[in-house]
């Protein structure tokens, strides 16, 4: 199975005009432009939209059509702005910041399979480097917030980066239960073993009975990964003005800005790779209705796991409007004491049910 | 005079409650840091300053400045005549401006010694109480924005619109109305007053159950205000708290009973003490609940009003407004329950001209913000928002 | 003020006003003035001024009385008397439920009056208002300092012979 | 635009559809910086609140200076206020607007005669585009006056400074005493 879909991917990465390898270009820029054009425009034009609706309003209405346009003005007025670094920032870290924390976030991408086709770099770790290179964000938000020599913006990069530490744990363990289930960390093998005719069933969340917990777990710790509410204590608006990114003007404001829908859209791809099966159909075959099978394919694989992470999004955007901010002890608390534990149960117990049970 | 100076210290001062109260440890070194909070951010309601002295996130003091909107109004009320000084009450709590020109016209008229025509005492009951709601409203609605929670606020400011709607239908002005005049009202109720705001109240039920599903049946929301900012009632009056926030300490104390004036007395309400079920007496939370509970409580009051308010034909409002308002020479103080809690009005009067010898609003944001100090000892950043929140200060009353 | 007096039935207001100066009139004879019995706001005056920190205890604390709320404490300006002072409104909230009013004055020029911030917390904002209106110096006071007005401001605006400044750090101030 | 200012003195096609791009790029997202000071501040919260909704334009409030592009001083600038006023301006990026908003911040208001520490114009401290008058304006007015900035910011063009803007926009906006005689004239003669 596996080499009747490296085929099509295969040939395409075969292609080489003039001399150039453009078939592997297009493999690994096709996911990247995809995301970079969603984070752009549809992820902040989505939340403005989602929220103005859940809020009684019409949102973005008059820059092109219903205000389809407005991200792409905003972009273009921050390419604009004036770009000040303040003379008591430390120029270094400063700079280097945004651009850390956009390379952290967007580096995940490479493993992460868009289709049967579509991946940067089918690791045999994949999971394991998307976890890690992840983690490289609290760099750049710590050399933001603290570049900056603003109180405000050090208060938010502390408070992030301990909170993004610390909830490192539950979700590390929750993905582990799901790398136990599937026996891998590739990517790509996971999309693989959760394929079959009867769809969703086949998807490691129903797969196994105790799955929805480190599901839940990870879905948790993921908000507060990416700083979204009830756990966006790092840019608190009523608290700490702008956050870690107070200082910031212009394009790098909006680098920070990208590299945090990035993300967003990272985890959501995350969890539904490891427990709603990416890019599988969740349709089933029933009888002569061949839902499965019509379903299935490079494009719609692109398809499924961009509708399943726009689910998710929009879950988060629902919580983020209308839930309030925990406070850091709370968000501590919660990491530590509940969390952690029960990831630690779902562990065990679904060791259990794979090793005994299955 | 040892055992004065004694007895003055023996003053009750605030105990932190709470399980789950930071202790900061001892043996750590730490750096104590100034933090300035305003008087621009987003969440000081204006252009207070709060000075931090921060142990990391904990405030171990934080001192606050205030007259960054000092608008010189008791130099104006020396200035201008009487009926000029009411548009400058209404800009100094610029929320509830009816209420304002309320107290004031109460504190003159009690110098003046006029009668006022009992519908008059209804119209501006009524719309007092509606411009407490929308007070209210925004009170409750910037809370929510403190905590985090965006949506609330923008449906509680959907909902005052409707307010702002039938006040200035009635008064010509969407914020500041210079409505209740010495004496009178500027305009008698508009036609059809009395259906709308019928509907109004219908509509509005729902909308204040809606709001508070978002916000007192949340989890979060309760997890962060709860046993956040106790005051004890003892401090509380000591302080010289009033309004919801001396009734959220669990003093049973509103001037619209204990002073009885215009028609209150007749009308049949309670005055709203949180039951301490929900909330530990005299924390954040129960402010808001006092302030939630109030907004019902004054839809029940114009329904009341709607009911009682005697109909007359080609009434004039303006009836009773005295020719040339001099009182005699005297002083009074007179005061009203404004949203925020009693404001009242110390006027000096010297008998001979038309303009106050002295006009002093005692505010009731200014009396309840200066415990501030005493509130935030101790708490975490995220708490001195939720404080400061609670308090629901107008920084236009709170410097004048 | 005569006619009114003998034209109205005294208020409950003043009959407890009458009996609260009474018990004071006792315990400090003449610090205190006569009650003036006006029906809008019943007040005496406290002659001694430096007494007045002391009345203030005896007033919050003694069983009869209990004035534990100060509602009100506005700073006057007398230009004929040469005078300065402060006016308190005081009530006993929860308890007797009375009121009264109380005046200190003090001289015009560099006068004290004593701080009563610690009998009432709520008087500390209050007196430092007083202060940066009208510029009497409550001795005693924990933390005397400019409260509405920067500190670099000059003279009392609320003073009657209040002359605004010209400019203020380089900012023309009058109109 | 520093470089490209000193340059370019003669507009040429290229450079003018340029910048209707950035300029429409400008005008469509034109962030507010989130802060009130007075009465006017309540107006601007609701303009921006569900029933009139800025966000229709774009304009969508931030509570840090440096992400802004339009200053709205909503309300009363008192001395204690005004260095504080000026800060926060100086630390915005450029290109910068400055709205007034109600008759406090355009010229001091009902504090205009007694108010000794009332600021009587935020102009003598920070230069303004756009007045919107009232006490406090009505959200329409306010939305009126965002319009007029937009206006202003299409006015604009590599090479010119923002005074020549505004007195191209002058020429170009329609004197409503003229609009209300011309109507009035119009209503006589029939």
């Amino acid at each position: 199975m596996n080499a009747s879909l490296n085929t099509w991917s295969d040939a395409l990465s075969e292609l080489y005009l003039f001399g150039l390898p453009i078939g592997l270009v297009i493999i690994a820029a096709v996911p990247l432009v995809f995301i970079a054009l969603y984070a752009l425009t549809y992820g902040v034009y989505g939340e403005r939209k989602i929220s103005a609706f859940m809020q009684d309003r019409l949102g973005p209405m008059e820059v092109g059509k219903w205000g389809i346009l407005q991200t792409l003005a905003d972009i273009l007025k921050l390419l604009q702005k004036e770009d000040i670094v303040n003379k008591s920032a430390d120029k270094f870290l400063f700079v280097i910041g945004p651009g850390v924390l956009f390379v952290g976030s967007f580096l995940a991408f490479a493993v992460l399979p868009f289709g049967p086709a579509f991946i940067g770099a089918d690791l045999n770790v994949g999971l394991f480097y998307a976890i890690g290179i992840v983690a490289l964000e609290v760099v750049g938000i710590l050399a933001a917030g603290w570049g900056s020599n603003n109180k405000w913006a050090l208060y938010g990069a502390i408070r992030s980066v301990a909170q993004i530490v610390s909830y490192e744990i539950p979700a590390a363990i929750a993905i582990l239960c799901g790398a136990m289930m599937a026996g891998t960390l590739s990517m790509q093998q996971f999309n693989l073993l959760q394929q079959g005719e009867y769809g969703f069933i086949h998807f490691f969340l129903f797969q196994n009975p105790i799955a929805w917990l480190p599901f839940i777990i990870y879905f948790i710790a993921s908000l507060a990964e990416t700083n979204r509410a009830p756990f966006d204590i790092p840019e608190a608006e009523s608290e700490l003005v702008a956050g870690y990114f107070t200082e910031y003007t212009g394009m790098k404001f909006a680098v920070i800005f990208l590299a945090e829908y990035g993300s967003m859209f990272m985890v959501s791809a995350i969890i539904s790779i490891v427990f709603l099966g990416g890019w599988n159909s969740p349709l089933p075959n029933i009888g002569p209705l061949a839902l499965n099978d019509w379903t299935t394919g490079p494009v719609w694989g692109a398809f499924w796991i961009v509708m399943k992470g726009f689910f998710f999004i929009f879950i988060q955007m629902w919580l983020r409007w209308t839930l309030p901010r925990l406070r850091v002890d709370q968000l501590m608390h919660l990491c530590w004491k509940v969390l952690t534990p029960f990831a630690f149960v779902a562990f065990v117990l679904i060791a259990v049910w794979e090793i005994y049970v299955k | 005079m040892q055992e004065l100076e004694k007895a003055e210290y023996s003053s009750v001062r605030v105990t932190p409650k709470g399980e789950d109260r930071v202790i900061i440890e001892k043996d750590l070194s730490s750096e104590e840091m100034i933090l300035n909070m305003g008087p621009q951010h987003p969440s000081t309601h204006g252009v207070l300053r709060l000075e931090c002295k921060t142990d990391g996130e904990v405030v171990i003091e934080a001192e606050p400045y205030l007259g960054y909107l000092h608008r010189c109004f008791e130099k104006h009320a020396e200035m201008v005549d009487y009926p000029g000084v009411v548009p400058f009450v209404d800009r100094m709590d610029y929320l509830a401006s009816m209420n304002n020109d309320f107290a004031f016209c109460i504190a003159v008229e009690k110098l003046l010694d006029i009668e006022i025509p009992r519908r008059v005492e209804f119209i501006r009951v009524i719309v007092s109480e509606l411009n407490r709601i929308a007070s209210h409203l925004v009170a409750i609605g910037t809370y929510a924005i403190d905590l985090g929670a965006f949506t609330p606020f923008l449906f509680c400011f959907r909902d005052r619109e409707h307010i702002l709607n039938l006040l200035e239908w009635t008064s010509g002005a969407r914020m500041l109305y210079n409505y209740i005049l010495i004496g009178g009202v500027a305009y008698d109720l508009p036609q059809g007053f009395k259906k709308r705001t019928l509907e109004f109240v219908k509509y509005f039920r729902p909308k204040a159950l809606e709001l508070q599903k978002l916000l007192t049946e949340n989890e979060i929301f309760v997890k962060r205000t709860k046993g956040i900012g106790m005051m004890p009632a003892e401090v509380a009056i000591n302080y010289g708290w009033s309004g919801p926030m001396l009734r959220g300490s669990g003093v049973d104390w509103d001037l619209r009973k204990e002073d009885a004036y215009s028609i209150y007395p007749e009308l049949d309400f309670k005055v709203c003490v949180p039951d301490g079920k929900s909330s530990d007496i005299g924390d954040s939370l129960s402010r808001h609940l006092v302030r939630a509970m109030e907004m019902e409580q004054s839809l029940d009051i114009v329904e009341q009003c709607l009911e009682m308010m005697p109909e007359e034909e080609g009434f004039d409002p303006k009836a009773a407004i005295p020719k040339r308002i001099r009182p005699k020479a005297g002083e009074v103080y007179g005061r009203a329950e404004n949203p925020r809690g009693e404001l009242g009005f110390y006027i000096q009067s010297d008998g001979k001209s038309t303009k106050p010898l002295r006009c002093k609003a005692r505010s009731s944001c200014f009396v309840n913000l200066s415990a501030m100090k005493e509130l935030s000892l101790g708490q975490l950043i995220p708490d001195l928002v939720a404080i400061i929140g609670s308090i629901d200060i107008v920084l236009g009353e709170v410097d004048r | 003020m005569e006619d009114t007096q003998e034209n109205m039935p005294q208020s409950s207001e003043v009959i407890a006003a009458g009996k609260v100066w009474h018990v004071l009139r006792e315990k400090f004879g003449d610090a205190i003035s006569e009650l003036d019995e006006n029906p809008f706001m019943p007040f005496f005056e406290v002659r001694q001024t430096e007494r007045w920190r002391e009345i203030a205890l005896y007033m919050r604390d003694s069983a009869s009385l209990r004035f534990n709320y100060m509602a009100c404490l506005s700073g006057v300006d007398y230009p004929e008397e040469e005078m300065l002072g402060i006016v308190c409104n005081l009530e006993s909230l929860g308890h007797h439920g009375h009121k009264i009013a109380v005046k200190v004055k003090c001289d015009r020029n560099g006068g004290t009056i004593p701080s009563v911030a610690k009998v009432w917390k709520t008087a500390e904002w209050h007196e430092r208002e007083a202060f940066d209106m009208y510029g009497m110096i409550f001795s005693g006071h924990p933390d005397p300092r400019r409260i509405l007005c920067p500190e670099d401001w000059e003279g009392y605006p609320l003073r009657k012979d209040y002359q605004v400044q010209e400019t203020y750090h380089g900012i023309k101030v009058p109109n | 635009m520093g470089l490209l200012d000193a340059n370019i003195s003669k507009h040429n096609v290229l450079v003018t559809s340029v910048d209707n791009v950035l300029n429409w790029a400008r005008l469509s997202s034109l962030w507010p910086m989130g802060f009130g000071l007075a009465c006017c501040a309540i107006e601007m919260m609701a303009t921006n609140a569900s029933n009139y909704d800025l966000e229709r334009f774009g304009i969508f409030p931030r509570s840090s200076p440096r992400q802004s592009d339009l200053m709205i001083v909503a309300g009363t600038v008192t001395m204690k206020m005004a260095e504080r006023v000026v800060r926060l301006y100086e630390q915005m990026p450029e290109p910068r607007y400055v709205l007034s908003m109600g008759s406090c911040s355009n010229c001091g208001g009902p504090y205009w005669k007694h108010g000794y520490h009332v600021l009587k114009g935020v102009d003598r401290i920070i230069p303004v585009d756009v007045y919107v008058p009232g006490c406090p304006p009505r959200p329409e007015s306010l939305i009126g006056g965002l319009l007029k900035i937009q206006e202003l910011v299409r006015m604009e063009q590599i090479g010119i400074s923002r005074a020549e803007a505004l007195k191209k926009l002058q020429e170009k906006s329609i004197d409503p005493g003229q609009l209300i005689q011309d109507a009035r004239q119009g209503v006589e003669a029939s």
